[in-house]
């Protein structure tokens, strides 16, 4: 196989997976805070040494290189620009250790400065650099490795409003090709950069496939949350999906699942309805819940409400909002026809 | 604005008094007329001349030998023994004395190793060689314990970093940390050339004190205090400016711009 | 120097008591031999005979005691048996125009001396000995402030002001205007003899037995003439 | 995996011989027969417990001058001048005979401050207050320099944020930037404390040398070797193995966990 | 004035602003990368000194306090925890300098890490916490602190998508009384958390005022494309304004203003019509350009198109962009009507 493979266990961090990525695409390494990303991207690099690892690129096993002979770059989630090199020469590290000359590397390191919109800060020193121009720099030192692989640790954090699409922008095009680990916390990231999608929960593979499978059809809550849809887990019953809690969600899709099968529904915010009272009429479930944030969501408003069956989301018109005058706290009624709930097996 | 407390001035101003008035008094009591006589003399130039080419050789020695060593005492992990770094440590403790005893004892004609060398022909106590050893011994250990403390203090993350962008060991090392600990490579060396060349003890008793071979300035010094305390007072202020010379000399190169 | 193939260095060790005649004899010897360096090493007695022991490349030792040459001679390194070539008495030196108004060797003892500092030798070393000696004779108990491994270490302080009062060598206070000397009378006083030899270590063994024959030399401007014209008496 | 060049080994092995094998010779001269009465003689257990008081005391004192003179030169900017901390450095940097001649013209009893002291019926020379100040001099620019070294390596910005979360400078000191250099205060005392025990040429110029009084364990080391140096050895070795148990001890509070 | 004012002038980072804050109010900070943004907030902190500096909190004179004096608590960009100390420490940190207990300390440190989903890293070094992990403890810490102004810098960054909604739910309820200044490249913060806002751009405000009028009617390209709201600058002509390139944009709006007078024309993305071919009919402007990124917004796709008029943007459903096959590259043309572009004075 010659894509990138991933076995590690790490016993202090709790973390154990057994990854495989696809040779010349960009996956997607998503999940929670301390779930173990960047233990995953530091050990592919082999800058942390975790209990037991085995690592494989493009046929070759990198389990015991030294880092320096693995072919794979590293933007690790704090830039660490070399303090003592002003970002040119920082971004000319790459290439001169790789045995170019110092002017056909600078000329190099000038260009893909530009590349992410870092022209003008050639000479400044690290410390003089604010925190977004830090991580632009770190990018360009990224990419002028051109590395076998390349593993990205939330690059576009910290990055302004102008700066994200543009170097995303630029991402997509110098990614196309190359075996990518993107780890992010942007489903827009994730959804434009990425082919596959791997999400870790505390420390263990929860979920992977192509990223567009994980958008429409998340099979984890966190997952769910990631790609804005909401899903609820529970067993297949006849007609829908039994929650923990007892409720019932009516739905579709589940009629081969044998009842007790471990099913999720899922269903998108945009197919749910706010109601003020309790609305009545056919096939759909009915659900009290207080509003608890009510966000901008594009050019629609995305309300969060708790509900017995967990936080669902919901999203409306503006004027929706302004009619019902939702705000936190206040209480609704949801309602979700079965035909928008989709039932799958777990 | 400044974030020391108000009360950490009278104890630092009594420190730095403590430490400078001493040498500022020994600055004032040289008689500046007699000064040209007593810093030409034939004996005072040879000392000056022995001890300028000794201290350079003993730091370049330290260089080649110490900065390895902090390299591998901060980044081998196996090595991190607290034996290795305190016998690496001993030399910055052994009075002077101790120091030249222990190195008869190795390199002397009746030493473990010098009896070996000796029947090669090598002999090496008494003469300049000794001197640079001497003064090694005893500098070297400054040297690797300024770095190695810096070593540890800027950690080893950068160097991983440089590593994932394809350099290896040597260019990491010449690229990343050397530049990264600069300012304690350069004080280390100043400290290290400056003990080289106060070193008094160790040369006297390893090395002895002959004129143009051995007797160092400090040397110098010592003979001079028994006869004419007001040469050695001129001197001991000619050691202290060669010594002012060299650590305002590498002031710029241990600033961090 | 030393770089020319006709040009021969002859290394001598000497006593630090020694210094100002051995720089004459030194002289001498060059004056007489064209291209011929005699370098010199001034210590106390017992370092450089530690020196000898160890290997130090030496041509002539002189030393300030016996006993000091004797472990050199019993090592078999001196070349031949060593000759005398001075003695020398003891004095109580004080800073010039003697402020603690020290007479004698009574004034020095711990009845007396409630507020005078002395430094004297460590009885270890000969300088010291030779004071416990004179003191003994005395009948008074010194209470030095501080008892030094050296000679010169004694003179220094007390030239220094530092201590009132010490007790050197006659030739230490010789010619000096740091210094004063109150003489210790002879009933009391004591002599210390300084051997000279050649080593057999030697790279030019005519030459050290030259300049050690040299320093034994009877004759003003020569050896003793130098030596007593430093304050040291004949042995 | 490290990530120290293959070739940093041999130079790194050169050095730690070059250091340890004279003191292991040292240790291996020793005659074990007579080391117990050599090591319990009245005079070398004075000198022990002389030595340990001054050294201590002169350790203290180094501390509370010299943490509050290394916190002024790293972070008073006004005194960031070559010139102050040149001075500072000097003390490292002179022969200690030279340390003890420049202590002689400040604090002698003809010296600029001694006579005025003199006066007022305060005698420093020859006590073994004489001891503790030469041994101060001496050693606590070793604690200034890592000390100071240290605080700039870890730089201001904890504790600009200790500052905005309301800590004044004397909490900022105390929960911030000393725990933050700990190893380098840690080792800075040790050197400090090492130093100290071993010096010699100062405290011989300025102290003199009187059992119990001001002979310390190095000045009873160069008396024996006159007369006995099996002696000598030995009790350098005590010396060795009470540095060794110093270093060895503090090492736990190098270490940052 | 009881508010927080600010005034000051750095040379070397080239920022010169003159800005105040109402008390009791949060007002974000915006801008792009290297605008000033933390100069500003160290400049207030005390942690940074610009060359002049005039710094006004509740009718305190701050200029020249020390920085502990000035109770104005900073949350870095580098969240900076002290590295010698546990997680619970560090948020105890501020409670103990200011004279608390120990004992009471932590119980306070431990309510605040429960506040930011922190619980159980307790005895962590902060060398032992995850990026997120950190930040939510640094989070803890400036809260602890109890300042009487807060400063925030980038809070949300490297937080994850459970995590990102739930603190800065915990911020509006935290803040809601107290002055604070938010930096943040997410317009959805700045939407959800501030009052006020203020853009600045390379070291100039350019920009200041309600949030919401900010949003709803930017004045400047930045903070229109942070509205995520079209935003062209030109000069009012008569039935619209004319660009620097010379097209025209018809609006409305700007009937009262002289024309040559300068204006900005804003309209919302989802006004914009996307064409294959160049549509005919009434009052409306066409651009011709080029599709040159499409992204995921909300339930809607966002297509960022470069014309002659700059880079535009454009909501359309799913549906559309399928079958108008719209990919990065793609030519089209936007169609924009006049009723939906407002003209006003810049
Ligand atoms: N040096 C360390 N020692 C011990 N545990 C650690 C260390 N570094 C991280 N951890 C722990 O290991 C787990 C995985 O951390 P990791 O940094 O891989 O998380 P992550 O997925 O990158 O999180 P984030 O999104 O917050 O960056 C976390 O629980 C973290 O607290
Ligand atoms: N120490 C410094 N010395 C000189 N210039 C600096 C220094 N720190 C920052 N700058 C420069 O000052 C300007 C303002 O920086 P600042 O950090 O305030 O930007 P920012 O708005 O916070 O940006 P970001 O969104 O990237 O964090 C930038 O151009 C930056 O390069
Ligand atoms: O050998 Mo001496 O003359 O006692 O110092
Ligand atoms: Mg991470
Ligand atoms: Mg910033």
């Amino acid at each position: 196989m010659s894509g990138l493979s991933v076995r590690l266990r790490d016993v202090a961090r709790r973390v154990a997976v057994d990854l495989s990525m696809q040779a010349g695409r960009t996956t997607a390494l998503l999940g929670p805070n301390g779930a173990g990303k960047s233990t995953v991207l530091t050990a592919v690099a082999g800058t942390h040494r975790p209990d037991e690892v085995d690592v494989r690129l493009g046929g070759r096993d990198l389990s015991g290189l030294a880092a320096h002979r693995r072919r794979v770059a590293l933007l690790a989630q704090d830039p660490l620009l070399l303090p003592h090199l002003d970002a040119l020469d920082n971004v000319a590290f790459a290439p001169r250790a790789q045995g170019r000359g110092r002017r056909e590397a600078r000329r190099l390191a000038a260009g893909w400065l530009e590349t992410v919109g870092a022209t003008g800060l050639e000479d400044r020193r690290p410390a003089q650099l604010s925190g977004g121009q830090a991580q632009r720099v770190a990018i360009a030192r990224a990419l002028a490795a051109e590395p076998e692989a390349l593993l990205l640790d939330e690059p576009l954090a910290a990055l302004d409003v102008d700066a994200a699409p543009e170097i995303r922008h630029v991402l997509r095009q110098v990614l196309a090709g190359r075996t990518v680990v993107l780890v992010t916390h942007d489903v827009v990231d994730a959804a434009l950069l990425a082919d596959q999608a791997v999400v870790l929960e505390q420390g263990r593979v929860v979920e992977s496939g192509p990223v567009t499978d994980l958008l429409s059809a998340p099979r984890t809550p966190f997952a769910a949350r990631l790609a804005g849809t909401n899903l609820l887990q529970g067993r297949a019953v006849d007609g829908g999906l039994q929650a923990t809690d007892g409720t019932v969600m009516r739905g579709i899709g589940g009629e081969q699942l044998a009842p007790g099968t471990a099913a999720v529904a899922t269903f998108r915010p945009d197919t749910v309805a706010v109601h003020a009272a309790p609305p009545g009429g056919s096939p759909r479930t009915v659900l009290p819940g207080e509003v608890v944030a009510v966000e901008p969501s594009g050019s629609a408003v995305r309300l969060r409400v708790r509900s017995t069956m967990g936080v669902l989301v919901a999203d409306l018109t503006p004027a929706a909002v302004a009619e019902l005058d939702l705000r936190t706290g206040a209480r609704v009624h949801l309602a979700v026809k079965a035909a928008a709930v989709r039932i799958s097996q777990a | 604005m400044s974030r020391v407390p108000a009360w950490a001035y009278l104890p630092a101003a009594l420190g730095a008094l403590l430490v400078t008035l001493p040498v500022l008094g020994l600055v004032a009591a040289i008689d500046l007329g007699s000064l040209p006589t007593l810093l030409t003399s034939p004996a005072a130039l040879d000392a000056l001349w022995l001890s300028l080419r000794t201290s350079t050789a003993a730091t370049v020695l330290s260089l080649l030998l110490g900065v390895p060593l902090a390299l591998c005492l901060a980044r081998v992990p196996r090595l991190d023994s607290t034996l290795l770094r305190t016998l690496v440590l001993l030399p910055l403790v052994l009075p002077p004395v101790v120091a030249g005893l222990a190195l008869l004892t190795l390199l002397g004609r009746r030493g473990l190793l010098g009896s070996q060398l000796d029947a090669l022909g090598v002999d090496i106590a008494f003469s300049t060689a000794a001197v640079v050893i001497a003064q090694t011994f005893v500098a070297m250990p400054f040297l690797v314990v300024s770095l190695e403390g810096a070593l540890r203090a800027v950690g080893d993350r950068h160097e991983g970093v440089a590593a994932t962008l394809g350099a290896s060991p040597g260019v990491v090392l010449r690229r990343v940390t050397l530049p990264l600990v600069r300012p304690a490579l350069v004080s280390g060396t100043v400290l290290t050339f400056a003990r080289a060349l106060g070193e008094f003890g160790a040369t006297l008793t390893f090395a002895g004190s002959l004129q143009g071979t051995t007797r160092t300035l400090p040397l110098e010094i010592y003979l001079q205090r028994e006869t004419d305390p007001d040469a050695a007072v001129a001197l001991s202020v000619l050691l202290v400016v060669v010594a002012v010379v060299v650590i305002v000399l590498a002031r710029p190169w241990q600033v961090r711009r | 120097a030393g770089c020319a193939d006709d040009e021969t260095t002859l290394t001598v060790l000497a006593a630090a008591s020694l210094r100002e005649p051995m720089e004459q004899l030194a002289a001498d010897l060059e004056a007489e031999h064209d291209g011929v360096e005699v370098r010199l090493s001034f210590a106390g007695s017992s370092e450089l005979a530690s020196q000898v022991l160890q290997g130090a490349p030496a041509d002539v030792l002189v030393t300030a005691d016996e006993p000091t040459m004797a472990r050199v001679a019993d090592a078999g390194l001196a070349d031949g048996a060593p000759e005398l070539v001075a003695t020398n008495r003891m004095t109580i030196a004080t800073p010039p125009g003697n402020p603690s108004e020290v007479e004698s060797v009574d004034d020095l003892g711990e009845d007396h001396g409630g507020d005078l500092d002395l430094v004297v030798c460590a009885p270890q070393v000969p300088c010291g000995a030779a004071a416990q000696r004179v003191a003994e004779t005395a009948g008074v108990t010194l209470a030095p402030v501080s008892e030094e491994s050296k000679v010169t270490d004694v003179v220094a302080k007390v030239a220094a002001g530092e201590a009132d009062a010490g007790i050197v060598y006659v030739t230490d206070t010789a010619g000096r205007d740091d210094l004063d000397a109150v003489e210790i009378p002879d009933r009391l006083n004591t002599t210390t003899a300084y051997p000279a030899a050649a080593l057999t270590g030697s790279a030019h063994p005519e030459l050290a037995r030259e300049m050690t024959d040299l320093v034994v030399a009877d004759g003003a401007g020569e050896g003793r003439g130098r030596l007593a014209a430093a304050g040291f008496e004949a042995p």
